[in-house]
């Protein structure tokens, strides 16, 4: 199966659009409707057109492997609950907001009335919507690549060296919001 | 005394129990050396004796698993025809009852 | 009766959810099912939220005085929009490897654990 | 130092999380440490267990505050007396269940590290794994109705994935699949009761909600869609049908954290009726819906085990039997709640059996099923029809698994025995057919685990297993652990019924000690 050039050069402009307006929603989350899972599956979409516009071999030489993703996956994650354990190291409590006010990242004080938002407010909040955002983006399209592996036909061999690997993304996403 | 569990009737004491079989146990040993031994190793003796028969195969003595309790299957005939059936296999059957013990349930509930 | 309808709604989808898993034998529409399900108990917690004119709970951009929808609500919806996303994914990933295994996706057929 | 133990509940599930995430990493750079990585993950998160339980039953009810510096009230000043914030609170049943879920968990580690090794995909199976363990960690532990859905789908999403992992030809998945469904139609339906409650209340905290509950017929859909989603949670018949089917296709070691999964649903089931909904019903109504649930479970549970196959499903089957004696046992105490002369004649018994039974059967059955998974790790065979004659050369599977066996039918001097009398003692003081079929099942689990030790163990050694060894070392020691706690809980019962049961038992008996232990007695 091939893909005409015109959808292929149409998605390749695309995806920035794309990846950009996904961070947009991951960096206001604590101020505007958005925040890291939708953000980061924003941003999976634009995965999700490339996989579309090329094939799944393709995208695996030319792009990324499948298993960065799984690192970036764990990354996020990683970073999430190390930001959640330092609240416990700085101000003994586990998620305590330790940036909230301080004046450092993400650190001033919210402005009462109507104002526009500053973004450099919540403290750890943004931090996590991040990590957030890192991680749903890593396993959805983790997700999504896997999910094109599958609906090649494949030799039996592959296909028990694949498959079993993808459980993992699946049950994840269900601790955070 | 320690291990005493008591049930509400009475109280159960493992220890005491454990020590009661242990004396058991060895009082049979006991009486068991007191016999004399009368057979002797690597004679006829120790052959198993099947009425003059060779010895069949290891396989076919052991009585596989489901060979047992062939006679309580079939003495509750009735009973397992009906309850082998609904263990279908088919999962919108398992939401089915899942639906119709939420309603009993409901039903009951209100009604005493 | 205008403020009851999006639980006539919720009532209807849970009805047409519960509908097509327990009829349906189609696995995959079983999945859709499920989901739709979820949509159903989603649209049920936003729906208790709302309140009479009420606005956006958003900090910065309340009015004095302004009524605010409730956003534990919200939080609660989205999070399950999570698990839901990760619940349908397993379950349509496992639909994929059952349909490779016994080139079915009939739940008639799907019985080989049975009794 | 004091920070952490300040912060045990977070830790409760930071530990296990945070271990499950690195894994991945650690499994692409590292993949010599996995192992080590695993077995240490999995001891610091049931230590933290263990010394979050200790706390509980030395000084009383932990109630944490998410987000807030540690012990601060769970309802700030300024709040106007309402916890806005996720509150983890663990008291002597929530902390009864963690000590059982992190001696099991510890146990299978030890035993999945050495059955794995062969397999693919490892760095996530044990991350699943964790996964799991602080889903069951979190739900048993959790004072937030919303948090407790919440574990309780990462809970059944980890379960359904980990019960996938090996394929069997698509039987795995299969069961998996079923597991999955049924499983999230009882977790929306929790939800939409949560939704339910949180419509009256504007709360999801559990202590107020139980302190302001009353009859309403919203609160009675509510109860009722709680009562039937954790009993299929905990696979009690009628809602039992997805539970064989996933436990027979699991992994053995994993099938045996299912068995202590469930059993968090049926810790729910226990906190929704006895905490969150405790004095506003009529609780005779609801004891009686709870014992016929118990009895159909144990008896259909032991009939369908004993015409069984395939030896997985079998004990899956005796898995649901089991599940009714503490529906039995609790829903005795459960019936009696508003008699206090009944309550203290038979049904404190009644509910320390029930629970006693809980901690037990994590024991035997997470036991028996590693032994039976030992033997088809090395003969690859799960019918029983073919098997035999294994005992000449798996010595040490064959001892755990008469020790398993022996403990499930209540046997003196196993565990199986203490609770057993106990629920039959106190049951039949309330009601003597029911206490008489308890027995008779306890007779046919007898017969059923018979053939199962004939079939596998007795007779000639046969050509087809000559050169079957024994497993390793570490499945081993697993089993050895749980065989620790088998005989020892055997034969000290009354330690283990004075110190962990009795207070986990007066915690849901006593529902407004919860509630205090929240509000601090300000509502």
């Amino acid at each position: 199966m091939t893909i005409g050039l015109i959808v292929k050069t149409t998605g390749r402009l695309l995806v920035p659009f794309i990846f950009i307006f996904g961070f947009y929603i991951v960096a206001h989350g604590h101020l505007t409707p958005g925040g890291g899972f939708q953000g980061g599956a924003v941003i999976a979409t634009g995965v999700a057109l490339i996989l579309v516009c090329y094939h799944y071999r393709e995208c695996m030489e030319k792009f990324i492997p499948v298993s960065s993703f799984k690192l970036v996956e764990s990354a996020g994650l990683i970073l999430f609950i190390c930001t959640a354990l330092a609240g416990l190291v700085v101000a003994s409590g586990f998620l305590f907001n330790w940036l909230n006010a301080t004046g450092g990242l993400f650190g001033n004080a919210v402005a009462y009335g109507i104002n526009p938002g500053d973004l450099y407010t919540a403290g750890i909040i943004p931090v996590l919507n991040f990590a957030i955002g890192i991680e749903v983006f890593g396993a959805l399209s983790a997700v999504l690549m896997f999910m094109f592996a599958g609906l090649k036909e494949t030799t039996s061999e592959e296909d028990d060296a694949e498959l079993p690997i993808e459980n993992i993304h699946k049950g994840k996403k269900g601790g955070r919001k | 005394m320690i291990g005493d569990l008591l049930t509400g009737y009475g109280f159960w004491n493992p220890l005491v129990w454990v020590a009661v079989m242990a004396t058991g146990l060895l009082v049979a040993w006991l009486i068991w050396r007191c016999g004399e031994s009368d057979y002797d190793k690597g004679t006829e003796q120790t052959k198993p004796y099947l009425s003059g028969n060779d010895e069949p195969e290891k396989g076919a003595v052991h009585i596989r698993g489901g060979n047992m309790y062939w006679g309580f299957t079939h003495a509750l005939k009735g009973y397992y025809d009906k309850l082998i059936p609904l263990h279908s296999g088919v999962v919108n059957d398992y939401l089915v009852w899942f639906l119709i013990g939420v309603i009993v349930i409901f039903v009951v509930v209100i009604m005493v | 009766m205008i403020a009851n309808l999006p639980f006539i709604a919720v009532a209807l989808l849970i009805g047409i959810a519960l509908a097509t898993i327990l009829l349906k034998k189609n696995m995959i529409k079983m999945v859709m099912g499920l989901a739709m399900l979820e949509g159903a108990v989603n649209l049920f917690l936003v729906t208790l939220g709302y309140r009479e004119n009420g606005i956006a709970p958003i900090f910065t951009n309340a009015p004095e005085g302004a009524d605010m929808v409730l956003p534990t609500v919200q939080a609660l919806t989205l999070t399950n929009i999570v698990i839901g996303v990760a619940t349908t994914a397993l379950m349509l990933v496992l639909v994929m490897v059952i349909y490779k295994k016994y080139g079915t996706v009939n739940a008639d057929k799907m019985r080989r654990l049975k009794e | 130092m004091n920070v952490l133990l300040d912060n045990l509940p977070a830790l409760l599930i930071a530990v296990p999380l945070f271990c499950a995430f690195l894994l991945p990493i650690i499994g692409r750079f590292v993949p010599k440490i996995r192992d080590a990585w695993i077995i240490c993950a999995s001891f610091a998160a049931s230590l933290v267990a263990v010394i979050t339980a200790f706390t509980v039953y030395t000084k009383g009810t932990i109630v944490y505050v998410f987000g807030a510096a540690a012990g601060s009230p769970a309802a700030p000043i300024d709040s106007g007396g309402i916890p806005f914030r996720i509150i983890f609170t663990i008291d002597g049943f929530g902390a009864f269940m963690l000590l059982s879920a992190a001696i099991v968990s510890f146990a299978v580690v030890l035993y999945l590290v050495s059955s794995q090794k062969e397999r693919t995909g490892r760095s996530e199976f044990y991350a699943l794994y964790l996964l799991l363990t602080a889903g069951i960690f979190g739900m048993v532990s959790t004072g937030d109705m919303f948090n407790f859905f919440v574990f309780l789908e990462i809970n059944s999403l980890a379960g359904a994935a980990l019960v996938s992992y090996h394929r069997r030809g698509g039987l795995a998945a299969e069961g998996a699949l079923k597991y999955l469904i049924v499983n999230t139609v009882g977790g929306l339906m929790v939800l939409f009761s949560i939704g339910l409650l949180y419509a009256q209340y504007n709360s999801l905290n559990m202590a107020v909600i139980a302190s302001q509950i009353s009859l309403s017929t919203l609160n009675i859909i509510a109860l009722v869609l709680f009562i039937a989603a954790l009993a299929m949670k905990a696979g009690s018949v009628p809602f039992h049908f997805a539970t064989p089917d996933a436990y027979s296709v699991a992994p053995s070691g994993i099938t045996a954290v299912m068995i202590v999964a469930s059993q968090a649903g049926l810790y729910g089931l226990f906190r929704v009726l006895f905490t969150l909904y405790g004095d506003a019903f009529n609780t005779v109504t609801l004891g009686w819906v709870i014992i016929v649930l118990g009895v159909l479970s144990m008896v259909i549970g032991v009939t369908m085990a004993i015409p069984q196959k395939d030896v997985k499903r079998l004990l899956a089957y005796h898995a649901v039997s089991q599940t009714g004696y503490m529906l039995l046992g609790v829903g005795v105490a459960l019936a009696v709640l508003g008699d206090p002369v009944a309550m203290t004649s038979y049904g404190q018994t009644a509910m320390e059996g029930g629970l006693f039974h809980i901690i037990n059967h994590a024991m035997y059955k997470g036991l028996l099923f590693l032994a039976v998974g030992a033997v088809i790790y090395r003969t690859g065979v799960w019918s029983l029809n073919k098997m035999g004659g294994l005992g000449h050369n798996m010595k040490w599977t064959m001892i755990f698994f008469l020790i398993g066996a022996l403990a499930i039918a209540g046997i003196p001097p196993f565990n199986g025995f203490a609770s057993k009398l106990m629920i039959y003692e106190s049951v039949f003081a309330f009601n003597p057919a029911l206490s008489i079929i308890a027995m008779v099942v306890s007779i046919l689990t007898l017969a059923s685990f018979m053939k199962v030790f004939h079939s596998m163990f007795m007779g000639p050694q046969l050509p087809e297993y000559a050169e079957v060894k024994e497993v390793p070392k570490l499945m081993i020691a697993g089993m050895v652990i749980l065989t620790i706690f088998v005989i020892g809980f055997g034969l000290f019962p009354d330690l283990v019924v004075n110190n962990l049961v009795a207070p986990a038992a007066d915690a849901l008996i006593n529902n407004s000690a919860y509630i205090t232990a929240v509000l601090g007695g300000g509502l």
